[in-house]
């Protein structure tokens, strides 16, 4: 490649650009103005939206692979590029982050308590996930990965709840930790790819040793598998979504989150090939622990949003999984699940947001019989629980249905494991639904109106789109495999 | 006897009973001789090279003579602390001094 | 797409299947407050399905083969899944029927549940249901059927658990969904290993490669196995059919519904959807077999205990349907799918008779019901003894010869138990179907009321004889109707029908000969009076211990209280289960797994940070406020730099 | 006249030294006029350097040596010294009386620190890191109402000559074994004779005082003691310009053995994870905020040294661009809390609480910075661990790059502690509003400017820090 | 040597053992006596003895200085500050044993090393040795080489006599 290779217009950095320019637009209105301030944010966000939708339609799925680069040379001694582009892996990814923004800025349109600054770190944590899903050169990714976590810090322990300066505390230092074996890593390779470049697919090409691959995928994995929520690197999960407010829950788990089985996939498969097989039965065997561990420990929770976090613990596991298989059915399913679940959580705790916001609790416990005072409010919540259960024609189906072909293919053991699990999600998915919103009514909520139309819409969004991926698809997987199939050929 | 060996051993324990004197001596002012002690180890190390080893006599010398001076420097602004130290605390007893840990 | 104007049979299809899940979509975001208007969007949908699959039945008839549509649905890798329609005999048969029963349902459900609160959401689970059960009918690969299939399960989650706010309705629909849940996953392993190993899911590919064997064995097997849990699940097979009878939490209707043509009956449609895959395995037949018998004995024993009308159905139900997966079992194909047609006649008319009685009573205690003067509700009165009549397999009604063809599969097989266990069940079918019929219709003095007082749904006084009531009461004719004209008219053309296009669809010639009469080694008169006799003897014996006037009415079973018992409590199934959950998940796995989450995984995180601290701590010692300690520290580091490079 | 303008940096520290002499002499001192002459003699010591930094040349027979690398870090030492003067604008910690001395004591010190920092010659370098030790110890001494603080100036005074102490046996033993003083034919003979124990020794403990100066384990331990005893503004002083000679040096010493002696490579690895993990976990327990940020310098003295310590080009680069990252970020702390305890005293952790409301760009600068300190990109910190890292790893010290970033783990936990007090905290009791004048407004900006640029387009600058540390070899 | 050419081997070694006796006694004076004032004494004869040591090693002006910087200048200034200290009054508690042990190590250590520092190398002479050892040669070379160490030096005294008026509080301005 050249040094420089523009085609045309930046559409991607114009993508990261409505978050900083949303961002310094925020900075820029004086914090009394709040109206202003989210009609900015939710402007801004339209745009990215937008933008992504268009880029969604404009990616020549046909062709296949890296598509809209932008690559200019940053850091010359060290070989840096200002490198973006789409392929099927992230375009879904970047899709997910721009619905995730638009709905959870709407979602967050009753914030009263520090609103600017709210909306301002929102933007900056969405910056750098943008950042890392269309980077294609390691330092950037890795520079953007660290900008996305550490505004979670502020978002949990400012607008948080319960035991929120400890869930922000844990969070923010698990997460960077996991930082910690990444960084490490990335710089290993590129010092043992000898090229001076941190350019993603030029280390492709140049390759490393067995021994190297092994060292730094398991490197990786650790690093970017806490943020995946992988087993046991989990506990941060639960404790960080219920201190965090809605909006942040909605990222951290709908999004954020993928960032780490993204990098996993996108770093750590795509360099060390041969350390995935090395360390493939590892991945998987936490993997399936993940699932049924995640769902079983959800049977015991009473705190709503710790039960959305396991949940969100297994699902991640069947990420990990659909990555352990190193095998198209695999990586599309983890792909796809990858977006199914990032709108599915979006929607959860959206639901849960709403809830909390009027009850002031999220004991499950203390709420009860909550259908009946809130009928949409409630359905929202219980739709997303069915999407958790994978019941089909819901994105989700689909991409557990992958996964677990290619687990069951490769590990029968686990994958018949995982799927068992599937058991216990039902299971605890319904308990919490039949604990929560049916059942007698509860005098004590009976003055709580229910979701009004504006409210509504972000969450009909969410709804509409998990549905709509259950009924097409086609439309996402084409999209997804077509790198896909590229990419697990190298195994 | 009069070889490099002898002064370097020399050398060595006059600093050696300098980092004694620095780590014993509750005095402050002690401590100060025990410095100067160490100083003069160097100074006498410069000498012995210079007589034994060194292609240029003159660099020794001139080294040994900047640090006296130094010295001298040092043992006023010491003193001088000790002094401002003496007035506020009324010791110069280092051990008294121990507020700042941690 | 530009096909289907064009083909009036696509056209048909689509519209029939697709019609009941817009108006779903309609009334939940529509019209839910407008209830009239939700109501009639509902039946007119399903009135055009019914219409389409007459429609279908007709035109397709005499069809040389079985019809497929097809289009990809999406692909991943190699795994191609197509969407499409697969068009036979018995799917067309079993589309018919969902759509008959799905309308009357609805239909009698406009008088059943008016003045309800959730008239509009019931009508659009009503329709939710439809819609799943028609698409499943009609799948054209395993893969959609199963999906079909789950939107099934979850459609009599929420109708089973309807009354959300009554605890135990929404119990058993979690109930219901969990325990069908523990089937589907075996279903969806097989499918996977059908993916895996096959590559192909459709259904007659899947039946022809079971049938010509050009699978593994091994693979058929395992397979078919898995893939039986998913039966078992869903029709409630032994071990998992505990569920059902709580799924009488739901309204009459809906029990109706899942009863007779959908839910449970998805299970054993299953079955015969791939039944020469299926048969390629005798040791999978031969588990099925076991399993249907047992499932039949065991529903019949709890079903003679109960005194609630509603759950003597749902035990006969499961009886029955371990009668068809028997039938199927043992080589029936067609025994097994005239009985399913039969019995969602019988069963929705037995079913509908019954919430008739419970509108009006508002109990499901037939003591209670037989004391009040339950047979002064004539209508409801005949039809559910005709009900009665065709499940005990009484001439001439349906049940009856679709219990002989069963009799006559089983008695074909090389060990005669299957045959006397047959008998046996047929027996005790007629015992506790006319053991409450009678207490309902002859009544008498000195009923002690018992602590089983029934279940008591949201009461609405109507006029018995008004428009509610005819809206009630005309599904029910129509049903009775049928039951009375499906086994004396239409054995032989069904059976034309089914097993002629069977021969063309699949290499299955074999299949055919099991199912005629003439196969078995017994003679056929004598199967005939041996079914009679087991079904007469069954209703004298009810006659003599509840019919009868000075009767005991406690059955010969209360002198066995421990038996009694054991039957009631559903051989100790639920508790099993209950206990099995408890201390194996919640307190085992759960509290385990939880307690490791907090102790030991967090424990181990909070311990780091916590010694992190604390070396802090210790470190900071290095840090005295005393100088010479200090100096000590550099001195030593020092020191230790240079002896480093001495020694 | 050549010469005259390769001196010329250091002579303008002269002038504006000699200045405050003249003031120290007067009879009535006048804070507020001297901090106006003092900031521009600054000012236009910093201009002149900035000016002057492509100069290159020897001078007093081959003693002094200006070149990029060291005209860069005289630009940093410059720059620090303009800003702590203009932090001391109202210089509460310090007797007005004494505001002359204090101002001629700093620029004195600058002064020797730009001549250690171009000095190739032991004697040379020996008396310039003499004055400046001198200078600061007297700086430190200087402090006012200090009754908790007055062992601060002994204290530091008796580590400190006790380490040049040190030192000066260690050039004594080089001298002996090398029989020069100059560093261009140490490092010509060095390498040869580095098996003797006299030679590596001798490096070592010459070393150590440089180590002193950085604050690097085991020489650390004033450093504690010091940055919380020292009046603010001499704290600041001493936790940012002071630390750009001790970097220099070192760099210019370690250059010296090139990689010849494995163990002095592995000695200098234990020196930079002992130095990392005890500043880190000590901080955690930190309350004063000084001294919090000097158990932190410690810190990063030690991650200056992975860069050194890998002895190559990119590594010396990195280590020049960490350090100019580490001023920046380290005097936007320090500006913040000079800001706060306007009235001189130390800051503790807690009485942060609330700043965002008081003053949400204080808030913003302090909160950057830290982050920053912890390495979060896209700060300056981040980008500078980034490339000492890389420089780490391209020798294959995967290990150390590991311990370095959970170090930098940890450290984001008290840094967190920090930001945490600035932004949720409410506060105990009522503070006023902090009063920030134009001038520091503007300040705050470039300073937040500057780190977010470094961190996003380090190009330039890493290119400047690689050629400047070509000029070594 | 030079200078004790004239006289016998034997008494060049006695004087030579003498002045170092009288180093190391005083040093160890200087050191541990716990009365300030023979600390000061024992470092004057310690010093005195450095000098000598310094005329065995050839440099009559070297020793020179010692002798006017340190014995004349360092040793005043100490016992000036003595006296303004009144640090004999000290109080004397019990000597902290792990204080003493762990200093006593450290100095051990240094000692070992520092020792063996010089056994164990192996110091090679230059090739080349000038024998110039005139003081005009030093003064030349002050003026030249270490042109700028020399002028450094002023304002390192400067710096001190400052410092050590302001810190020690004898300022006109602080004299209050």
């Amino acid at each position: 490649m050249t040094s420089m290779e523009m085609a045309g217009f930046p559409i991607l950095s114009a993508i990261l650009m409505t978050t900083v320019f949303g961002l310094l637009a925020i900075i820029f209105i004086p914090a009394e103005r709040t109206k202003l301030i989210k009609q900015v944010s939710l402007g801004f966000a339209t745009l990215g939206l937008v933008l992504c939708i268009w880029l969604y339609f404009a990616y020549d799925h046909q062709r296949g692979g890296l598509q809209f680069v932008e690559r200019v040379l940053w850091v010359k001694s060290l070989g840096i590029y200002w490198f973006n582009a789409v392929d099927g892996i992230n375009l879904p990814m970047l899709l997910l982050t721009a619905v995730v923004l638009f709905t959870g800025i709407w979602t967050m349109w009753e914030l009263e308590n520090r609103v600017k600054e709210f909306f301002a770190l929102v933007f900056l944590l969405v910056a750098g996930v943008y950042g890392v899903f269309m980077s294609m050169d390691l330092f950037w990714i890795f520079v953007w990965y660290d900008v996305s976590l550490f505004p979670m810090y502020p978002l949990i322990a400012i607008w948080g709840g319960t035991r929120k300066e400890y869930g922000a505390m844990k969070l923010t230092l698990y997460l960077l930790a996991g930082s910690a074996l990444i960084l490490p890593a990335i710089l290993y390779l590129w010092a043992q790819g000898g090229a001076n470049t941190f350019d993603l697919f030029e280390l492709q090409r140049i390759g490393f040793s067995a021994f190297d691959q092994k060292l730094t995928f398991v490197m990786l994995y650790l690093g970017f598998g806490i943020l995946a929520a992988v087993w046991p690197f989990h506990t941060w999960s639960p404790v960080g979504h219920v201190a965090a407010p809605t909006a942040v829950s909605m990222i951290h788990a709908g999004v954020l989150m993928k960032l780490g089985a993204y990098g996993i996939l996108r770093i750590a498969m795509t360099l060390c090939p041969e350390g995935t097989a090395y360390w493939s039965n590892l991945m998987a065997f936490l993997a399936c622990v993940g699932i049924v561990y995640g769902a079983l420990v959800g049977l015991a929770q009473t705190d709503l949003k710790y039960v959305i976090g396991y949940s969100s613990v297994s699902h991640m596991g069947i990420v990990g999984l659909g990555l352990a298989t190193m095998t198209v059915g695999g990586i599309n399913g983890a792909v796809f699940q990858m977006f199914a679940h990032g709108i599915m959580t979006a929607l959860f705790f959206s639901s849960v947001g709403y809830i909390y916001d009027r009850t002031h609790t999220k004991i499950i416990p203390e709420l009860g019989g909550l259908s009946k005072t809130m009928p949409i409010a409630s359905s929202f919540f219980i739709i997303a629980a069915l999407a958790g259960i994978g019941v089909p024609l819901m994105a989700s189906f689909w991409a557990e249905l992958l996964v677990f072909i290619a687990a069951v293919q490769v590990f029968p053991v686990g994958g018949v494991l995982a799927l068992a699990g599937l058991i216990v999600s039902a299971l605890f998915m319904l308990r919490v639904v039949q604990k929560t919103f049916y059942g007698e009514k509860n005098p004590r909520w009976e003055h709580i109106p229910d979701v009004n139309p504006f409210m509504a819409v972000p969450r009909i969004i969410l709804v509409s789109i998990i549905v709509f991926f259950g009924l097409f698809p086609k439309l996402m997987l084409d999209i997804i495999q077509g790198t896909v199939i590229p990419f697990a050929s190298r195994f | 006897m009069n070889s490099l060996n002898t002064y370097l051993i020399i050398s060595a324990f006059l600093f050696s009973l300098g980092l004694l004197g620095v780590l014993q001596r509750r005095n402050l002012i002690g401590m100060l001789i025990s410095v100067e002690l160490m100083l003069n180890a160097a100074n006498l190390n410069f000498m012995a090279f210079n007589r034994f080893l060194t292609p240029d006599p003159v660099v020794g010398q001139i080294i040994a003579l900047f640090v006296m001076g130094l010295a001298a420097a040092e043992a006023a602004i010491g003193l001088s602390i000790i002094l401002a130290l003496f007035r506020k605390m009324h010791s110069i007893n280092i051990e008294r001094a121990q507020k700042l840990k941690g | 797409m530009d096909a289907l104007p064009r083909d009036p049979v696509l056209l048909a299809t689509v519209l029939g299947t697709s019609l009941p899940f817009l108006s779903m979509a309609v009334i939940l975001i529509f019209t839910r407050a407008n209830r009239q208007l939700s109501s009639r969007i509902s039946v007119a949908a399903i009135g055009c399905s019914l219409a389409s699959a007459l429609f279908l039945l007709i035109t397709l008839r005499a069809a040389p083969g079985a019809i497929q549509y097809q289009t990809e649905w999406f692909s991943s890798g190699n795994f191609n899944v197509a969407f499409g329609y697969y068009l036979d005999p018995l799917s067309l048969l079993m589309l018919t029927i969902v759509a008959v029963i799905a309308f009357l349902v609805q239909v009698y459900s406009l008088g059943y549940m008016a003045g309800d609160p959730g008239f509009s959401r019931y009508y659009a689970f009503q329709s939710l249901f439809a819609w799943a059960m028609m698409n499943m009918v009609i799948a054209g690969s395993l893969l959609q059927l199963f999906i079909f299939w789950e939107l099934v399960g979850l459609a009599s989650y929420l109708l089973i658990g309807f009354y959300y706010e009554k605890w135990s309705a929404s119990q058993a629909g979690k109930k219901a969904f969990v325990m069908t849940r523990v089937g589907d996953v075996g279903f969806f392993l097989g499918i996977i290993i059908l993916v895996i190993g096959f590559g192909n899911l459709g259904i007659p590919e899947l039946n022809t490669a079971g049938a010509s064997h050009s699978i593994p064995q091994q693979l058929i097997t395992v397979s078919a196995l898995l893939i039986l849990c998913g039966v078992i699940g869903k029709s409630a097979q032994f071990p998992l059919l505990t569920w059902l009878p709580d799924a009488m939490e739901g309204q009459t209707p809906v029990s109706a519904l899942l009863h007779s043509a959908t839910m449970v009956a998805a299970g054993v449609y299953m079955f015969s959807r791939i039944f020469p895959f299926f048969s390629a395995s005798p040791e999978a037949m031969t588990a099925a077999l076991a399993i249907g018998t047992v499932t039949m004995i065991l529903a019949s024993t709890m079903a003679m205990v109960t005194y609630d009308i509603k759950q003597v159905w749902a035990y006969s139900t499961i009886s029955q349907l371990g009668l068809m997966v028997m039938a199927l079992a043992a080589g029936g194909y067609f025994a097994g799918v005239y009985h399913l047609t039969t019995h969602a006649g019988f069963k929705a008319l037995l079913f509908l008779c019954s919430g008739i009685f419970i509108h009006s009573f508002h109990t499901n205690d037939m003591r209670i019901i037989g004391k009040e003067g339950g047979r002064r509700l004539t209508i409801p009165t005949v039809c559910m003894t005709i009900g009665a009549l065709a499940l005990a397999g009484v001439f001439p009604f349906s049940g009856f010869f679709s219990k002989e063809a069963i009799l006559g599969v089983l008695a074909a097989q090389p060990g005669k138990i299957w045959l006397y266990a047959g008998l046996i069940g047929a027996l005790l079918t007629a015992y506790y179907s006319f053991r409450l019929i009678f207490y309902i219709v002859l009544p008498q003095g000195g009923i002690s009321a018992s602590s089983d007082s029934g279940h008591h749904e949201p009461s609405h006084d109507e006029e018995h004889h008004g428009y509610i009531f005819w809206a009630m009461a005309v599904p029910v004719i129509i049903l009775a109707g049928l039951t009375l004209i499906l086994g004396l008219f239409f054995e032989h053309p069904l059976q034309g029908f089914i097993s002629g296009m069977l021969g063309h669809g699949s290499a299955s010639v074999l299949l055919v000969q099991h199912t005629t009469p003439e196969a078995h080694g017994i003679g056929h008169e004598l199967l005939l009076a041996l079914g009679v006799s087991a079904g007469l003897f069954g209703i004298a014996l009810a006659w003599f211990e509840f019919g009868r006037k000075d009767s005991s009415r406690t059955g010969f079973l209360s002198c066995f209280p421990s038996i009694w018992r054991l039957f009631d409590l559903r051989w100790f199934m639920d508790i099993f289960f209950r206990k099995a959950l408890d201390t194996a998940v919640y307190a085992g796995l759960t509290s385990l797994f939880t307690k490791n989450d907090r102790r030991i995984i967090d424990g181990a995180i909070d311990g780091i940070c916590f010694f992190t601290e604390a070396g802090g701590r210790l470190f900071s010692f290095l840090q005295s406020g005393m100088l010479q300690y200090n100096l000590l520290v550099m001195a030593l580091g020092a020191g230790v730099a240079i002896l480093f490079f001495l020694v | 006249m050549n010469d005259f303008l390769l001196f010329l940096p250091e002579f303008s520290f002269i002038i504006a030294a000699l200045v405050f002499f003249v003031f120290s002499l007067k009879k009535t001192s006048a804070p507020a006029l001297f901090h106006g002459w003092a900031l521009t003699l600054a000012g236009i010591g910093l201009v002149v350097t900035v000016a002057a930094s492509h100069q290159e040349g020897m001078l007093f027979f081959d003693c002094y040596r200006v070149d990029l690398f060291s005209q860069i870090f005289k630009i940093l030492l410059a720059l620090g010294t303009v800003w702590v003067v203009f932090s001391s604008n109202e210089l509460k910690g310090i007797d007005p009386r004494q505001h002359a001395e204090f101002y001629f004591l700093v620029f004195v010190c600058t002064l020797a620190m730009m001549m250690l920092v171009s000095a190739v010659e032991l004697l040379t370098i020996y008396v310039s890191i003499e004055l400046s030790s001198y200078s600061l110890y007297l700086l430190v001494s200087m402090r006012r109402n200090a009754d908790q603080y007055v062992e601060t100036g002994i204290k530091y005074f008796m580590i400190g000559v006790t380490a040049s102490a040190l030192m000066v046996f260690g050039i004594s033993l080089l001298f002996g074994v090398t029989h020069t003083t100059y560093m261009a034919k140490l490092s010509e003979t060095l390498p040869n004779v580095i098996r003797q124990p006299a030679a590596v020794i001798g490096l070592l403990l010459t070393l150590s005082g440089f180590f002193f100066k950085l604050a690097l384990f085991p020489f650390h331990i004033w450093a504690p003691d010091v940055y919380q005893g020292a009046a603010n503004q001499v704290t600041a002083y001493i936790a940012t310009a002071s630390k750009m000679a001790a970097a220099a040096m070192i760099i210019r010493f370690t250059g010296l053995s090139s990689a010849a002696s494995p163990d002095l490579v592995k000695l200098l690895i234990g020196l930079s994870i002992l130095s990392m993990s005890f500043g880190n976990l000590v901080a955690i327990i930190q309350k004063d905020i000084k001294r919090l940020l000097a158990y932190s310098s410690i810190a990063h003295a030690g991650y200056i040294l992975i860069g050194i310590l890998s002895m190559t080009g990119r590594g010396y680069a990195s280590a020049i661009y960490y350090a100019t990252a580490y001023l920046i970020m380290n005097y936007a702390c320090f500006m913040v809390i000079m800001k706060i305890a306007g009235d001189g005293h130390n800051l503790q952790i807690k009485e942060l609480a609330g700043l965002h409301k008081r003053s949400p760009l204080l808030a913003l600068t302090l909160m950057l910075g830290l982050f920053g300190l912890a390495g979060i990109p896209p700060t300056a910190g981040f980008t500078g661990k980034f490339l000492v890292f890389a420089a780490a790893l391209e020798k294959g010290y995967l290990f150390l790059v590991i311990i370095g970033m959970i170090n930098a783990t940890i450290s984001l936990y008290y840094y967190l502690v920090v930001i945490k007090a600035a932004y949720l905290l409410k506060p105990v009791r009522e503070y006023a509003a902090v009063p920030v004048d134009t001038w520091t407004r503007y300040l705050s900006i470039a300073l937040i400017v500057l780190m977010i640029y470094l961190g996003i387009f380090p190009d330039q600058f890493v290119s400047l820090t690689e050629a400047a540390a070509r000029t070594l070899f | 040597m030079d200078t004790f050419s004239s006289v016998t081997p034997v008494l060049a070694q006695a004087a030579f053992w003498i002045t170092v006796g009288f180093t190391v006694s005083g040093a160890a004076i200087a050191v541990f006596p716990r009365n300030i004032l023979y600390n000061v004494l024992g470092l004057a004869l310690a010093l005195s003895g450095i000098a000598g040591l310094y005329l065995f090693l050839g440099s009559f002006f070297i020793a020179l200085m010692q002798l006017l910087i340190y014995v004349g200048a360092v040793c005043i200034a100490i016992v000036f500050a003595i006296m303004l200290s009144r640090p004999l009054h000290l109080e004397t508690p019990k000597r902290a044993i792990p204080k003493v042990a762990l200093g006593l190590a450290a100095s051990a250590v240094f000692f070992v090393a520092s020792a063996s520092v010089a056994l164990r190398t192996e110091w090679v002479p230059a090739v080349e040795r000038s024998t110039d050892w005139s003081v005009e040669t030093i003064g030349h070379m002050l003026l030249t080489r270490y042109e700028l160490v020399f002028e450094v030096i002023s304002l390192v005294l400067l710096v001190a006599i400052i410092g050590a008026i302001v810190t020690a509080g004898f300022s006109r301005r602080l004299s209050s």
